[in-house]
């Protein structure tokens, strides 16, 4: 028998490095806590050359302290960083990759910073791993990607470092059981410092620093729509939406994107959908942020739970007060998770139904344009089949049954629902022959074009013309002109063969508003349950504090 | 700008010459829609001033589409549009003349 | 601005005093005596100052009217660059400080006062729509600098480009700054040229103004406004 | 379905004043199909409305004659340009000749259009002496504020010549927009995305603890009509005093009161707090009636 080499195995040579990592941070820190004038000397202590950093922040919460302070650390010193994280959303985020600290990004989601990226890709100062979905990426933080350091945000630490990262938890929990539990160091900015945490959500030992920042860290109300915005067409098109799909499959268990479009249908729950007796038969559970447009509805008592990938500005006290509906921590406040909410979205709804910027005659859907590199966030997970599901409800299994009409194995489907109007202002077509996703690709030499929903997974497409059941065509030409059927006055629309359009509408595969009994002129702001970012507040009874620059009295 | 005039020969007839009656408001996005009685009595005529050019297909496949829908000739159609889509087009149309109809002479 | 003032008024008699951008005071005019209200440094205007323009404005028909001797003529002598931009300002209503000045001239003009406004500066929207258009009669000195905006900012917030601005701003006064465009619409009264005697002018202007608002007339006939006369005309004849 | 009250704020122009007055009483003087709209915007290839953003027209109002105006703050802002200026010109000196009890100016616009800036300027103007000369006549002018424009830039000073200002809690007053401010002086000094703070330098709840409005509102076109019937009834069969030099002397007195004491004010919470209000963080969400309430029964 061979003997292995003299050398003995060692097995613990990350644990070395980061032991030795946090001896170099120990002068800094006084236990785990930093001061923030030695933030930026602790960063530069901690972190080597290489390393993979996952600086927290999705599109709400960031750890924009942190970001500010590694961008103002020395290029010598750290460099070649490896950003593994979920949104590149700040402008510090951008500043590290062109200060050269930063060389290569996998994430999910960047936002405002699109543009930016997409100019420092083609200028080659940057290399993309991957633009991946939100579950795809924390996975790979198990697998590949594990952080060495992550930088995160919370609410609140004690003394100790126990950390409270309250209603938006977020995605702390996936990021920090992943760097903690694999020798990574893990650095929280808090805004806060105290003697008792409402309740512990990290504990101290999985934490290696803590720093009160000098400003609380930034949340973004991003999923607040004021329903004045609403048009009247995303009215009609929430009424097509309640009428011939949620009330069609009797679809209980979903989730919504945030545009107008699906807040349009949040507000006509307890007016349109009420009256059509759906109350209790449709939409009572959800994996939803705390829309302050549900307010309403959750009134009403159209809903019976919420669970949530974040929280949302100004509704903490109507969250606190309804701990029947969202899930609510012995403290009193919300407990968020992105990871969780992720995987309810796409094993445990039934429906997912957002917008987009453009449908291809696949029915492929993208918000790509050329230009923005901005990836898709969580949507593409919601807006999949999930194939591993093996829990039945009834929508899931009439859609299976109405995608595989002849299949001899029972299956359901995940209903994913696209929501557009078919033009956008000026004329610009929601509906084209080519995504522009391509050309994107092409300009980025990015290995797929950005396809925000793959055609196959779409079984619903609504337009203000009507819905097309995608899912219930045969054959791929019959999809190709359910779309044009929907298409309205686009070229793809003009361009539809009116016979077959006919002929779908007989099979009740395209259905327009007449055959749904829908008079369009009953699509008014009036049936909104709520008008105004006030009729929110007072729905609320005065618990929804609307962020200060929705407020108009 | 863009304008432009489409007459459609229709059979259907109004019974009575209503007051004219505007509908909608000129603001980005939306149109206004000014209906009123005309001659000849079998011709639905509609002006069309857009500030997006290059979009008379589409406009005018909008338009045959409503004369389809509402076939009423003796009438006169004008519409001040700033770059409205085509399903607020139809909307609107459809609002005006129903207005239009229910207005006593 | 003693020059200007000896410029305007007859054989340089003047006693106007100079408080900051308020300039007050009173000056022979066509041989009698004229109540002078001013500002300079292109003011902007605020609360404060048109506190002071209507105060002296209520001191001048009070005057008059306890002397019971006949309503002086008011001269406001104009430069202003707008309201003052402040949210403290817009806080304590500024908007219904300018309604109270524009109130002060009607009642000067009711008492029988005669006024006649010399832009020796600038006028410049709400400080001129204030201060300087309320007048009977609006005269303007040669470097007079009238405007709502200059084209540049109107080119960014109409979105319209700018060189079509220019354009369009030769045939038509509507929108482009310049006193000779307001001469055109009517709101302006009187260019005067730097030859002329000012003197002279200002006791012409005197006597010609009158108390009734004809400027939408004035702009019909002087080619610069064709349609308020008749548009307005229209609606008070339905 | 429960019957919603309307809007006045997202309501149209036309909606305002076929809500506002008696049923089928508005006659409208120089109305679309005469197609009056504006050359400049044409010239300048902008789009155009058939009554150029105001309709004018006679109507009754709880049984009162009254002149009516309506401006649509959602074309270009409600804007005044040179036709629109000269229908409300034109509106005011059919007031002498017809003698309602009240013009009624149902104001939604940022001031002066600046396709048309020299035309609207001058026009505000003449509408400024109109107002003037009605009220000399005997005959108030009141101002209904309410809209998404508001009564800015001129429109915010023809406002304040107004006898009467009813207003709602989403209305606003003022002179310059704080966009325009924040622009200019930047975004310390006003900063508009604010839009709390916006509402209480120049909403209808500061405007009216203010004195600047003669009554607050709620957002519903009844409550409009309800408030101008009743200072209609207050005004009918008594023509207006000209204000004459102590009414001016007076008036000149408290704003000069009213600068002295806001002397370094920045944000209305100091006019809430004058006013009597104890908990100023919530004057905000207080009820229209129960804000009246609490100011009327103020010292």
């Amino acid at each position: 028998m061979n003997r292995p080499s003299s050398q003995p195995a060692t097995w613990d040579r990350e644990k070395q490095n980061y032991q030795a990592r946090l001896a170099r941070g120990a002068a800094l820190a006084s236990g785990r806590k930093v001061s923030a004038d030695d933030i930026v000397r602790l960063l530069e202590a901690v972190i080597e050359p290489g390393d993979r950093v996952c600086i927290e922040g999705n599109n709400q919460k960031q750890a924009d302290f942190l970001a500010k302070s590694l961008a103002r650390t020395d290029p010598a010193l750290v460099r070649e960083l490896h950003l593994v994280q979920s949104v590149l959303a700040l402008p510090e985020h951008m500043d590290l990759i062109e200060q050269g600290q930063v060389s290569r990004v996998d994430f999910s989601f960047s936002g405002q910073q699109a543009g930016r990226l997409a100019t420092l890709v083609e200028q080659g100062r940057i290399k993309i791993g991957a633009i991946h979905t939100y579950l795809e990426l924390f996975g790979r933080y198990f697998v590949d990607l594990t952080p060495k350091v992550a930088l995160i945000a919370a609410q609140m630490a004690d003394r100790d470092g126990n950390l409270y990262t309250g209603p938006n938890t977020e995605d702390t929990p996936a990021i920090v059981e992943a760097a903690a539990f694999k020798n990574g160091i893990v650095i929280a900015q808090v805004n806060e410092v105290v003697e008792k945490l409402p309740r512990v959500d990290i504990p101290a030992d999985w934490v290696d620093y803590f720093v009160k920042a000098p400003t609380p860290h930034y949340i973004e109300p991003l999923f607040t729509r004021d329903p004045a915005q609403i048009t009247e067409i995303q009215i009609l098109m929430a009424m097509i939406a309640i009428k011939g799909l949620y009330a069609e499959y009797g679809i209980t268990s979903l989730n919504h994107g945030i545009g107008f479009d699906t807040a349009a249908i949040e507000l006509l729950l307890p007016t349109y959908a009420a009256e059509l007796g759906l109350k209790g038969k449709i939409c009572t559970n959800w994996a939803l942020n705390p829309h302050p447009t549900m307010i309403p509805a959750i009134e009403a008592g159209f809903v019976q739970s919420i669970h949530s990938f974040g929280s949302e500005v100004g509704m903490e006290r109507y969250i606190a007060a309804r701990p029947d509906i969202f899930f609510v921590g012995r403290d009193g406040s919300m407990r968020s998770n992105r990871a969780f909410s992720q995987v309810a979205g796409h094993y445990a709804c039934d429906l997912f139904i957002g917008s987009t910027l453009q449908i291809d005659l696949a029915g492929n859907s993208s918000t790509a344009t050329k230009g923005r590199i901005s990836g898709f966030g969580g949507a593409p997970n919601m807006g999949s089949d999930a194939r591993g599901r093996r829990h039945a409800s009834p929508a899931w299994l009439r859609a299976g049954r109405e995608a595989r009409p002849h299949a001899v194995m029972p299956r359901g489907q995940k209903l994913v629902a696209q929501i557009v109007e078919t033009s956008r202002e000026h004329m610009q077509p929601a509906f084209v022959e080519r995504l522009d996703a391509w050309d994107l690709a092409e300009s980025s030499g990015m290995e797929l074009p950005p396809v925000m929903i793959y055609g196959e997974d779409v079984t619903h497409i609504i337009t203000e013309e009507g819905i097309a059941h995608l899912l219930r065509c045969e054959t791929p030409e019959e999809r190709e002109q359910a779309i044009r059927g929907v298409a309205g006055y686009t070229q793809v629309g003009l361009a539809r063969d009116r016979r077959m359009v006919e002929n779908l509408r007989d099979r009740g595969i395209i259905r327009y508003p007449r055959d749904l009994g829908i008079d369009k002129r009953m699509a008014t702001r009036d049936l909104l349950a709520a008008r105004s970012i006030k009729d929110l507040v007072l729905a609320s009874g005065g618990l929804y504090n609307p962020p200060k620059h929705f407020r108009n009295w | 700008m863009e304008q432009f005039v489409m007459n459609f020969t229709v059979t259907n007839r109004l019974a009575t010459t209503p007051s004219p009656r505007v509908c909608g408001v000129v603001s980005s996005g939306n149109l206004e829609v000014l209906v009123e009685s005309g001659e000849p009595e079998d011709t639905c005529r509609i002006d069309v001033h857009t500030p997006a050019e290059g979009f008379r297909d589409i406009w005018s496949a909008v338009l045959r589409d409503f004369v389809e829908r509402q076939p009423v000739g003796g009438v006169r159609i004008t519409i001040n549009d700033a770059g409205a889509t085509p399903a607020v087009v139809s909307l609107r149309l459809d609002q005006a003349i129903d207005f239009f109809r229910s207005e006593k002479p | 601005m003693s020059t200007l003032f000896d410029r305007l008024f007859d054989s340089g008699h003047h006693a106007v005093t100079i408080d900051g951008e308020f300039l007050s005071g009173t000056a022979t005019v066509a041989g009698g005596e004229a109540v002078v209200i001013g500002t300079h440094n292109k003011a902007a205007i605020n609360c404060g100052l048109a506190l002071k323009l209507a105060d002296a404005i209520l001191a001048a028909v009070r005057e008059d009217r306890t002397l019971l001797r006949p309503p002086r003529t008011i001269v406001f002598l104009v430069d202003t660059q707008g309201q003052e931009l402040s949210r403290h300002e817009e806080l304590l209503g500024l908007n219904g400080y300018f309604a109270h000045v524009a109130r002060c001239c009607d009642l000067a003009r009711s008492h029988g006062h005669r006024l006649v406004t010399v832009i020796h500066g600038e006028a410049v929207s709400g400080g001129f729509l204030a201060f300087g258009l309320m007048a009977d009669r609006v005269c303007a000195l040669p470097d007079a600098q009238v405007r709502v905006m200059d084209l540049r900012a109107m080119s960014k917030v109409t979105k319209i480009p700018y060189d079509k601005l220019v354009v369009l701003a030769e045939e038509s006064p509507v929108f482009a700054p310049g006193a000779e465009n307001y001469w055109r619409m009517g709101a302006i009264h009187e260019l005067w040229s730097i030859e002329d005697d000012w003197g002279i002018c200002l006791a012409s202007a005197v006597t010609r103004a009158g108390s009734e608002d004809e400027r939408a007339l004035l702009g019909l006939e002087r080619g610069g406004r064709m349609l308020a006369a008749p548009i307005a005309a229209l609606v008070a004849a339905a | 379905m429960n019957v919603k009250p309307i809007n006045y704020f997202e309501a149209s122009a036309r909606t305002r004043i076929a809500c506002l007055v008696d049923p089928e009483s508005f006659t409208e003087f120089c109305p679309p199909e005469l197609r009056h709209i504006s050359p400049h915007l044409v010239r300048l290839n902008a789009p155009v409305a058939f009554d150029d953003g105001v309709m004018v027209g006679r109507a009754r109002l709880a049984g009162h004659p009254v002149l009516i105006a309506s401006q649509e703050g959602k074309f270009n802002g409600g804007a005044v340009g040179e036709v629109h200026g000269a229908k409300l010109r034109g509106l005011l000196d059919k007031a002498l000749i017809e003698r309602p009890v009240a013009v009624l100016l149902l104001v939604d616009s940022g001031g002066v259009r600046l396709h048309e800036a020299n035309a609207g300027l001058i026009a505000i103007s003449e509408l400024m002496r109109a107002i003037l000369r009605t009220q000399s006549a005997g005959i108030p002018v009141f101002a209904l504020i309410g809209g998404s424009c508001g009564a800015f830039g001129g429109m915010g000073i023809v406002s304040r010549l107004c006898t009467e200002v009813i207003i709602s809690e989403q209305g606003r007053i003022g002179l310059s927009g704080p966009e325009v401010i924040e622009t200019v002086k930047g975004v310390d000094e006003f900063d508009s995305r604010d839009r709390a703070l916006v509402w209480r330098i120049t909403g209808g709840k500061v405007r009216r603890a203010l004195g600047d409005a003669t009554r607050l509102v709620g957002d519903d076109i009844g409550a409009f009509r309800a408030a101008t019937a009743e200072l209609l009834d207050k005004h009918a069969g008594r023509p207006l005093n000209s204000s004459d030099l102590d009414d001016l002397t007076a008036a000149h007195s408290n704003l000069s009161i009213r600068a002295q004491r806001y002397d370094t004010a920045r944000d209305g919470r100091i006019i809430f707090q004058e006013a009597g209000f104890t908990e100023l963080e919530s004057v905000a969400l207080l009820p229209v009636d129960d804000f009246n309430r609490q100011l009327e029964g103020s010292p």
